[in-house]
């Protein structure tokens, strides 16, 4: 009875969806916006990844959100995870030595992979976010091998909010120096150059960072038994 | 490439409808993130390789890692 | 072909659009909704790039000075989903917080049973 | 780049977001130093917000302060739009949120209060960023940003009923929000732009039939939070399962706000006429199985929850009518649900947390033992009703007149069963009336007065209710130019597009 309804549902949806995709073929130019930071982008911004230059130039407002969502999460999964009395601790089992000197081995290169994808962000594929999940899964790696090791709370936490606030202060001093929020203040150097683009390294160092310590804590919290 | 692609829609649809099936919830996060592996190789195809890693390294690593865990602290059989 | 060529990746966008859906409106167990939860962000994000995607085109990326900027693909969906996946990541690991907690509380994940254990 | 958008002559609305958010990550840091310190921020954050939003608000009523983030011009950049709409909205968010953050200071003891506080604030930021932005993909996250942080608070208490009812609002919230995203790509996908006053101007020359489909999308994904008649199945639960500080915001704020942005896609994006009638009709159809079934709840917080859904049916309806009258109508009844509604979940509160039951019956005679707060909330339940002189009366009065005003018998029609509702309404609120005053109570020792950082909010929402209600000529000049901001889409698009040339 449930599945017949919904696959009617879900039928009518379909119908209706591809009535309106029959405006929006597959292939061809749609927009103007986007061919403007085509066009403009490296000039007006300095990065050579337009794809970066969007995200933390343009559209930069969004990212503080998507930040602040995953904060969000992370935090709410603390709140809904916390418990008042600590039970006693899972007897570990510990990883054969093989996984133990694995994992110590690749940690570093791991860490080293994720900070070369977010420092990079503005001139090659990668930003902060993949940079992040990828240090994130280092973390995930030592939970596993190495299963008596734990990040420090305060660690993870100071570094959450110390990259959040570094966003919103850069978004500031734009306000301070320029009337507006989030502009690129500083010089946008000569593209394809390391330290070029102006405040867009900056802020994806520090959404690496925040988004590595978020989904880091967020591994912990989920791991930790209770 | 069309013929690739074709293959890999196919691939990833099956993914999801096995997802769908498997009683085994383990299995059903297996099947998931290859749906969000292909989609990533998709992304990869269609000139997008910043969204591509991004899929890849959150969408089929960490949130499989995360299904995982959860599942260790649940139960792993769909009744 | 053509037709294929055409609307390959729409129909694996709303393929997974639609299967994510059925399995949130039909299944019982929590995490398969979580799962199918995630197989729809998926879909949508499929989507929203198909959308920029150009005939022919290449990365919106200048990696080396001088690339011909004709057939670039529209940046602006990519910026999106790079917005979207991360939203999708951080609502899947609240709800499997969820998750857990709900089965501490009632011993199950089926959310019928859960709900006549409530009345 | 020149200085002609910086604004030399008044506050910036983007410090409405900015330093809230700011504020917010910096919790953990204040933390670090001084444990008690995080149940400080969130008055102080929005007490400043407060004040940015009326500083703001004479400057807004001549001409809508556009900003555009990053030093681009729209459509190319994110923009923040703060009319008349969004600053009145922005303002009572704040006037609110401290408000119950005061209330709060007391009243959330247990569990993570930290992490309470952070989600809280991020919370109503999210909600200002809905009103204020004027790009639809960026309301999409400020909207996930409410939602999620919502879900989050929904569980706090992390009993049996507020993770299930978590659950429940967090699946239909996702779906409803993936439903939003794929009517924004199809918008995306058919104009190339996300700026909300550019779909807006480009919209004239697209076929209707193509429209369709993603207003159907983005109706129904914001419709989910703002608890239209068949989307609304989380609602009850989620309000009377979280702690009452949060029922007010979610009931005060949360549904309101997605309700503001349903309005905002029907006038502005769409400017669509044809479906008007129809959502007059859902708002009826949702305002009456609000007030059906909240006549038949023992549980009070469900009572108030349900009440909630019927009061979005009437502002839905008043909306829907889509006149100046309506449409003022609409945005005054909200003002006055959002008051009303936050007072009765207050003082709802502190009583449910002396006697240990939700259960109406339990209240008997508690009009002897708390007098003040049941006071409040007798004050609250007589506004909500429409009862004069509390601020519901000129509300609703209002929107019968504007319904009556269109001459049109379908209107007159549902504005008579309006008002049916509005009598089960009084009977609901009465009964309860009844048993806090006239009950002889058990002689039971125990329940005192609230702790005066209760009393206080409530009591500054009894004296906006009590004042507006006397002199509505206080606020009913900014409904109006907030409601022909809303009704007039070129205006719009001339001042975001126009403005920084």
């Amino acid at each position: 009875m449930r599945r017949t309804v919904t696959i009617l549902l879900l039928i009518i949806v379909a119908l209706g969806i591809s009535l309106s995709l029959a405006k929006i073929p597959f292939g061809t130019p749609k927009t103007t916006v986007g061919r403007h930071y085509i066009d403009e982008g490296i000039e007006e911004t300095g990065a050579t990844n337009i794809v970066t230059s969007v995200v933390v130039n343009y559209r930069g407002f969004d990212t503080l959100g998507e930040v602040t969502v995953l904060f969000i999460a992370a935090i709410g999964l603390g709140a809904v995870l916390t418990t008042s009395v600590k039970g006693e601790t899972r007897k570990i089992q510990p990883a054969s030595l093989v996984l133990y000197t694995g994992c110590r081995l690749l940690f570093p290169l791991i860490l080293v992979f994720g900070s070369y994808i977010f420092i990079h962000g503005h001139l090659t594929p990668g930003g902060g976010f993949q940079g992040g999940a990828i240090i994130a899964s280092g973390f995930l790696l030592i939970y596993l091998g190495c299963r008596e090791r734990r990040i420090s709370r305060i660690a993870s936490n100071l570094a959450e909010s110390l990259g959040g606030l570094i966003f919103v202060v850069i978004g500031l001093l734009g306000l301070v120096f320029g009337g507006y929020f989030l502009l690129n203040f500083l010089p946008k150097g000569t593209a394809n150059a390391l330290f070029s683009a102006g405040v867009i390294p900056i802020i994806y160092i520090a959404i690496g960072f925040k988004v590595g310590s978020e989904l880091a804590s967020i591994i912990d919290n989920l791991i930790e038994e209770s | 490439m069309t013929l690739v692609v074709s293959f890999l829609v196919v691939l990833m649809l099956v993914g999801a409808v096995a997802a769908s099936i498997f009683r085994d919830l383990i299995s059903a996060i297996i099947a998931a993130a290859l749906v969000s592996l292909i989609a990533s190789i998709l992304f990869y195809f269609l000139q997008a390789p910043d969204v591509a890693m991004a899929e890849a390294a959150i969408g089929a690593a960490l949130t499989a890692a995360i299904f995982i865990i959860a599942i260790r602290r649940t139960e792993r059989f769909e009744e | 072909m053509s037709f294929l060529n055409s609307y390959i990746y729409y129909i694996g966008a709303f393929g997974l659009i639609l299967v994510g859906l059925y399995i949130i409106l039909v299944k019982h167990n929590l995490i398969k909704v979580i799962v199918g939860l995630g197989i729809l962000d998926t879909g949508v994000n499929l989507f929203l790039i198909s959308v920029g995607y150009i005939t022919k085109g290449t990365a919106p990326i200048f990696s080396r000075p001088g690339i011909n900027s004709e057939h670039m693909v529209d940046p602006v969906p990519q910026a999106l989903v790079l917005t979207a996946i991360v939203i999708g990541v951080a609502v899947l690991a609240l709800a499997l917080s969820l998750a857990i907690r709900l089965y501490q509380h009632y011993g199950t994940l089926n959310l019928r049973k859960i709900r006549e254990q409530k009345w | 780049m020149s200085e002609v958008g910086s604004l030399s002559n008044g506050v910036n609305p983007v410090l409405l977001i900015a330093v809230p958010l700011g504020l917010a990550f910096a919790i953990p840091l204040f933390a670090l130093f001084w444990k008690g310190a995080a149940k400080y921020i969130p008055p102080a954050a929005l007490a400043f917000n407060l004040v940015v939003s009326v500083l703001l608000l004479p400057q807004v009523l001549e001409k809508p302060v556009i900003v555009s983030i990053g030093g681009w011009q729209p459509p190319f950049c994110i923009n923040l739009v703060a009319g008349p709409v969004g600053v009145l909205f922005s303002a009572i968010i704040a006037l609110v949120g401290l408000l119950v953050s005061i209330y709060a200071l007391d009243y959330i003891k247990e569990g993570p209060t930290e992490k309470y506080h952070m989600l809280y604030l991020l919370l109503l930021t999210g909600a200002t960023g809905v009103v204020l932005t004027g790009d639809i993909f960026n309301l999409f996250v400020f909207f996930e940003i409410l939602c999620i942080s919502s879900y989050a608070l929904v569980a706090y208490l992390r009993d049996k009923a507020g993770i299930e009812s978590a659950v429940k609002y967090l699946i239909q919230g996702a779906v409803g929000s993936s439903l939003l995203l794929i009517g924004i790509g199809l918008l995306y996908g058919q104009f190339g732009t996300l700026n909300m006053a550019d779909i807006a101007e480009k919209i004239a020359s697209a076929s209707p039939i193509s429209l369709f489909v993603p207003m159907v999308l983005l109706i129904t994904g914001l419709g989910v939070e703002a608890a239209i008649f068949p989307l609304n199945a989380w609602l009850p639960d989620a309000h009377s399962s979280a702690p009452s500080s949060i029922s007010a915001i979610l009931s005060g704020i949360a549904i309101e706000v997605g309700l503001y942005a349903v309005a905002r896609v029907i006038f502005t994006i769409f400017g669509a006429s044809s479906i008007l009638l129809f959502l007059a009709l859902l708002g009826i159809v949702t305002l009456l199985i609000g007030e059906m079934c909240a006549f038949s709840q023992n549980n009070i917080k469900r009572m108030l929850a349900y009440s909630s859904i019927g009061q979005i049916g009437l502002i839905l309806f008043a909306l829907a009518i889509a006149t100046s009258y309506g449409v003022t109508g609409g945005l005054f009844q909200l003002v006055s649900h959002t008051l009303a509604k936050a007072l009765l979940f207050l003082a709802a509160g502190y009583m449910i947390y002396q006697t240990g039951s939700l259960q109406i019956s339990a209240l008997e005679g508690m009009g002897k033992k708390m007098p003040l707060t049941c006071l409040a909330f007798t004050i609250g339940a007589f506004s909500l009703v429409g009862l004069p002189p509390f601020i519901g009366f000129p509300s609703k009065f209002l929107v019968v007149r504007a319904a009556l005003a269109t001459k049109e018998t379908y209107f007159i029609v549902l504005i008579c069963l309006a008002l049916l509702c509005t009598v089960i309404e009084g009977a609901y609120f009465f009964r309860v009336v009844q048993v806090l005053y006239f009950k002889g109570g058990k002689t039971n020792p125990g329940p005192k007065e609230a702790p005066v950082t209760a009393l206080i909010p409530m009591f500054i929402f009894v004296v906006l209710i009590v004042v507006v209600g006397i002199y509505p000529k206080l606020v009913t000049d900014v409904l109006k130019s907030a409601a022909s901001e809303l009704l007039s889409r070129t205006e719009y698009i001339k001042a975001v597009l126009g403005s920084i040339l």
